[in-house]
């Protein structure tokens, strides 16, 4: 029984957690937040070079090949630090989705880019408000070239290269396509969020070159394999904000007094923040959960997607939200910290799928577990 | 047990209706005026016809009228599309004006409440400081006597309208030594006096509804005092109790109408999500929610109509309605799936507003005006009578009191 | 605006209470809740002689022709004190049903006994655990003789007229049906439950003599309507049970010390009941709408009744429930009288209806109000 | 990270396996023995066999096993049907023995530890009072010196398997002019001794799990106390940490398999409740409190199989579980509709048994042990290292603090 990270994962953790405390404070956050970047640019170029892009490709295609037990680690302090980066949707959408079923060609081509951080990628597959479906998905493709507008995407205005859901070539129900934004076909603009410490963008694909990423009419299929992958590594991501989240709160119930006494020894605020760490610690034990599944293809694993995708959002919604409550008016305002995890817990909360959409699925996999 | 109005209600409803519709500003009237103008073109409109403050008495620009009265004056006028004013006046009016009522001479109440009844001043309310929050007489913000005058040092927060108010009304520690409530004085000042500074505070949703307000050596002349040196925390009573009246439950655009529609709008597994019973029975929990708060309401208004007054019960409104709020708004993103994290002004109303505007300013009333914790302390001390907290600072001199700093 | 019980109501209310205070002291919920007493027949004689039981009966057949504010009124009292009383069953469901669809010769033949409280009556339709369904309902009807099984029917084994669902004599769907138990082909059996202070009783059916009640086919419809009518009646009952609740916890609350005070000034403890208060007002005030709906036949009936039924259940549930944990040990054993109101808040919860099904009816009604 | 055992583990797990199996007592052995000398029989067999208590050092009868291999060693013997000790002896071996383990004296320890080992003397803990509850320190029973002696006066609730034990641990007030937690003393008691009365108190499932213990004029000698006079507090924390480890999370047989398997079985809307989104939400919310208990158990076994010992945070195990249950047996009722009202040990155990029973058990559950809120308190307090409340009885002789009474 080793339900535990090793040694050597846990010392990535830490060198990731100390390396985001000195080069991501919240005012690297604030400074996306607020200005016009896209994204922190010069963070990127760091963590690129630390190899957290590169965390799970392996070296023959440029990357370090280490586990996924890794990348989790990294994706939860990436949480923590609510770090204002792509890497969410570069690495566990795009580059996730191109190691699972992207050519030899298509692996050659651009996971040693997507290691290196020199390229960051995306998957679109929103075309408007709601749920997608298969039958609902307008983007077609002809003669090589794909058409269509995906709305929402996350780090769409800086991906150069985007995985996008289309119907078949052959009427054959949904296929995934790679397309790379350099030509003057694929047009992006940013879109205006709750959380502009990330980038969304809208994009239109007007018969933009494209490339059939793994087999036609499978598109959907490929879709939901990427997100449960995606759904564990979100999950840590999340979790990390959580954290980040409560160890705010306790400290300021600790700082701030009242009556007399600090809030912390209020029961009101006591109670509080114990269930956010109740939350907390059963949302991080499915997270290893998750981790564990994913890093060995268990056939749990969409079971165990779920469940950490689940405990993570409303562990990160519970925690942002009661640690702005926590704070009382300051935590209010633009510029206390508190807003960053109270606006990141939503956006990644609707990411790869909401809550809800979740739990349809935990109960259709814990058939399929059970099995 | 009826929805209907008494005959004398029906009489009045009748009359409050006949002149609002026979006087609501033409277009032409509000030609060239900005909102702000526009409002209180109005609201000296109604001045002028004794139909401004109407619960207040006639010799102070009121009406005289009851309490259901005005509420059913408020109904009638919020049936029309008239210029809003109430964002403006509603702290001079519904804090100020009943503050001064009580405690003011019969002087000051003649110089003062007519012009917050027309509009024709502004007042703001100052109370809050940087310390204090919940703990509200916690407050600092020094005043010295000086001669006839009172010099004031120290901060005030979460000040609405400061920066257009002609007058505060504000509490301030004249004297540290002694407990905590005993040592407070309460005035009003001039907003325009030297040493003051005004700060906008933005607020996560972006907007800036609040200011911080310094004081650097401000005069007060004692006149501007309200009740006894010491006696503040009674008279900002006064104020409190007419801060809670007003703030009420808060209909927000969020709600069972608004969520309904957008599940009938996006889709679940490829049907409406409103056929979902997922969506289904989290709508009913919060429609009983919502229906109870409507309701309890009516229950308050029939009190009123029978003259009596609300009570401490009146808290639940807040509580209830923002977190409830704040889930449905979370509720309503999740259901956009993607496309939830876009909020523009610019664009789709249902999907690229209102739910993102609602979720990012709900934190907000959960604070403001009394936290959620503070909104049950007052329920559990007030209605159901339990005890208060053992106090540590009680009977401490205020400059004793443990403060973390 | 007049949303209140006026002075002659709230009279029979406070009347209903200091009758019950009188004369359904916890000792009496005990005692039937321990002993074998179906039910606590001396305490009927005396509610049927105060003429609870002939509330709403119109005075031309035996009642004294009061509205249902009186009714639900007297509902909220029986709660209050937990009454050990078929009143429910026999008024709400079985009075109502024949009050609604009787013809002229049953309401003259029954609903003077039912107000004298010579007769009690109950409505059965359930047959087997789980939601009952139309097509479901295996109690058939030939040669005006009824067959079939029904379960946990409330009152059973007390009520001497049954008012049964069974399918249409002519193949039409179902019919409502009287039934008197007076026959030996009628066979009740008491169950043992989680509410023994109540009686329910499964009962067998064997060619017993029946009368159509209402029109033919339509017995499904008439089970509709006197379900949501019996809502909102339902609805105030629970009401009273949860602020005997609330009572019982806040008096606790002020004579328990620990830790040298009262437990009521823990803030645990003191939000806990703020939150039973907001709760119970909230279902109050929702119970309110529902007897001016069922009062004047307002169209909105449905959807008042659920949202009474529903805020009610809620209500009951939370404040049966953290009375006991209130009280802490002493809450849990027998010898206390928190376990009353925790049995019969689950009981009543199922009576007419699981919180679930309303949720569902509530949707469903608010369409139609809205329309 | 795995679910595997370390080569170690392994090893001790197929030892332990194969003993079990080997030894497993036949019918034929248990043949005419009842339940209780069931487990007594096996509990003999086990410690003969040095399989009783292993964590324990080997001179007590035990097995000098490490805490993971404890563990190794139940997950075993759970797979197999053995006759059930458990419930008779774990207060004695989870609670009483490390106590004197700690604080009691080399004859002692070898004239009582083997016997608690092999079940041939069972124990009880006394240390909860009508008027403590949570309070556990506010205990009033009080022991007075006589000689040797000490005379005991008093009432001890909540003691399970007082009829049945040998011997009883129990803290006692011997002086109550000092505060509350200095003027407790330790020790342990013939249960059998004159004076003691034990009355069965009957719980609102129907059961009586639990007694309430009366004491007159009880002589207890004074070498049976363990500790120094006024450190029974001490003392008595070495009890109950252990109690907390050994509460744990408690699997119920209202979990989310039950749940499920109820909601293929009845219907919504004639399509099994399986198929309601509604039911599948609260499904899988239900699942993944728990999956995270389950797991949190896990990466607690996991910091044991390192030698860790697992802390304050498992107190989560039970707040969560207990509340969770309850709502869970509350739902299945429901879904069972009018039929939910049956409980009925003789019926269908799904329909009529399993929710209800569970239903009526659970509320002792969200009390014993510490209640939810006791629970949330320590892990405020223990983990997040947030402050204590305010203690009004602190620095106070005990017989001056308020009671209400």
């Amino acid at each position: 029984m080793n339900f535990e990270f090793n040694e050597e994962q846990q010392l990535v953790r830490d060198q990731a957690r100390g390396f985001l405390n000195t080069n991501c404070q919240t005012s690297v956050v604030r400074r996306v937040l607020e200005g016009n970047e896209l994204y922190a640019q010069d963070l990127w170029k760091q963590i690129a070079e630390l190899g957290w892009t590169a965390t799970t490709i392996p070296e023959e295609y440029g990357g370090i090949g280490l586990s996924y037990f890794e990348l989790a680690l990294i994706a939860e302090e990436l949480g923590r630090a609510c770090a204002p980066l792509p890497f969410a949707s570069s690495v566990y959408l795009a580059t996730e989705a191109i190691l699972s079923v992207g050519s030899e060609a298509q692996k050659l081509e651009w996971l040693p880019k997507l290691a290196a951080g020199e390229v960051i990628g995306t998957l679109a597959y929103s075309e408007g408000p709601g749920e997608a479906r298969p039958e609902k998905i307008n983007t077609t493709v002809s003669n090589g070239s794909l058409s269509g507008v995906k709305r929402a995407v996350p780090g769409g205005d800086i991906a150069s290269v985007i995985c996008v859901l289309g119907q078949s070539l052959q009427g054959n129900g949904t296929s995934m396509y790679l397309v790379s934004t350099e030509s003057d076909r694929v047009t992006t603009n940013t879109i205006k969020t709750i959380d502009p410490s990330l980038n969304y963008a809208d994009i239109s694909f007007e018969n933009a070159h494209c490339e059939l990423l793994g087999e036609d009419g499978n598109g959907w299929e490929i879709l939901q394999q990427v997100l449960d992958r995606a759904a564990v590594l979100y999950a840590w991501e999340q979790l990390g904000g959580a954290e980040s989240s409560l160890e705010m709160a306790r400290n300021y119930s600790l700082e701030r007094y009242a009556f007399g006494r600090p809030i912390g020894s209020f029961q009101a605020i006591k109670h509080k923040l114990a269930e956010m760490f109740v939350k907390n610690t059963l949302a991080r034990s499915n997270a290893y959960y998750g981790a564990w599944a994913l890093s060995t293809n268990a056939k749990e694993l969409p079971l165990a997607a779920a469940t950490a995708r689940i405990g993570s959002s409303q562990a990160y919604y519970y925690a942002s939200k009661e640690n702005i409550q926590t704070h009382g008016g300051m935590g209010y305002t633009w510029e206390f910290d508190c807003q960053f995890f109270y606006r990141r817990s939503k956006a990644l909360a609707i990411a790869v799928g909401s809550e809800r959409s979740w739990q349809d699925k935990l109960i259709n996999a814990s058939d399929i577990a059970a099995a | 047990m009826d929805f209907e109005d008494s005959k004398e209600e029906a009489a009045f409803r009748a009359e409050a209706r006949d002149w609002l519709i026979s006087n609501n500003p033409t277009e032409e009237e509000l030609a060239g005026l900005d909102e702000f103008q526009r409002g209180m073109f109005w609201q000296k409109k109604k001045a002028d016809a004794g139909w401004a403050c109407i619960r207040w008495p006639k010799v102070y620009g009121g009406r005289d009228a009851t309490e259901m009265q005005h509420v059913i004056f408020q109904q009638e006028e919020a049936k029309l599309d008239t210029p809003n004013a109430h964002q403006y006046l509603h702290i001079g009016q519904g804090m100020a004006g009943p503050t001064l009522m009580t405690w003011a001479n019969d002087a000051d109440k003649e110089r003062f409440l007519p012009d917050l009844a027309s509009g024709a001043k502004i007042w703001c309310q100052l109370f809050s400081e940087p310390a204090g929050g919940s703990d509200l007489a916690a407050l600092r913000t020094k005043a010295e006597p000086d001669g006839d005058d009172w010099i004031v040092n120290g901060q005030k927060i979460w000040t609405s309208g400061a920066h257009y108010s002609d007058w505060g009304i504000l509490v301030l520690r004249t004297d540290p030594t002694v407990a905590k409530h005993k040592g407070l004085t309460y005035f009003y000042v001039d907003m325009k006096s030297a040493g003051i500074e005004i700060k906008p505070i933005k607020q996560i949703s972006g907007t800036s509804e609040f200011n911080e307000v310094y004081f650097t050596n401000v005069r007060i002349p004692d006149s501007q005092r309200l009740g006894e040196v010491g006696q503040g925390w009674q008279v900002s009573l006064t104020t409190l109790m007419n801060e809670r009246a007003n703030i009420g439950s808060g209909n927000s655009a969020v709600n069972f109408d608004s969520l309904k529609a957008l599940a009938q709008r996006v889709t679940i597994n490829g049907k409406p999500a409103i056929e979902d019973s997922a969506v289904r029975a989290k709508l009913a929990s919060w429609y009983v929610e919502e229906a109870g708060l409507k309701f309890t309401a009516q229950r308050s208004l029939s009190a009123l109509s029978k003259g009596d007054l609300p009570g401490p019960e009146n808290s639940i409104g807040k509580l209830v309605g923002a977190r409830k709020t704040q889930d449905m708004a979370a509720f309503a993103i999740d259901l956009l799936e993607q496309q939830g994290v876009e909020w523009d002004e610019a664009k789709d109303e249902f999907v690229s507003q209102l739910f993102q505007q609602t979720y990012m300013g709900i934190p907000g009333l959960r604070i403001a005006g009394g936290t959620d914790e503070i909104m049950a302390n007052i329920i559990a001390e007030r209605v159901l009578q339990l005890p208060q907290e053992p106090r540590m600072d009680k009977g401490m001199a205020f400059s004793d009191v443990p403060t973390g700093a």
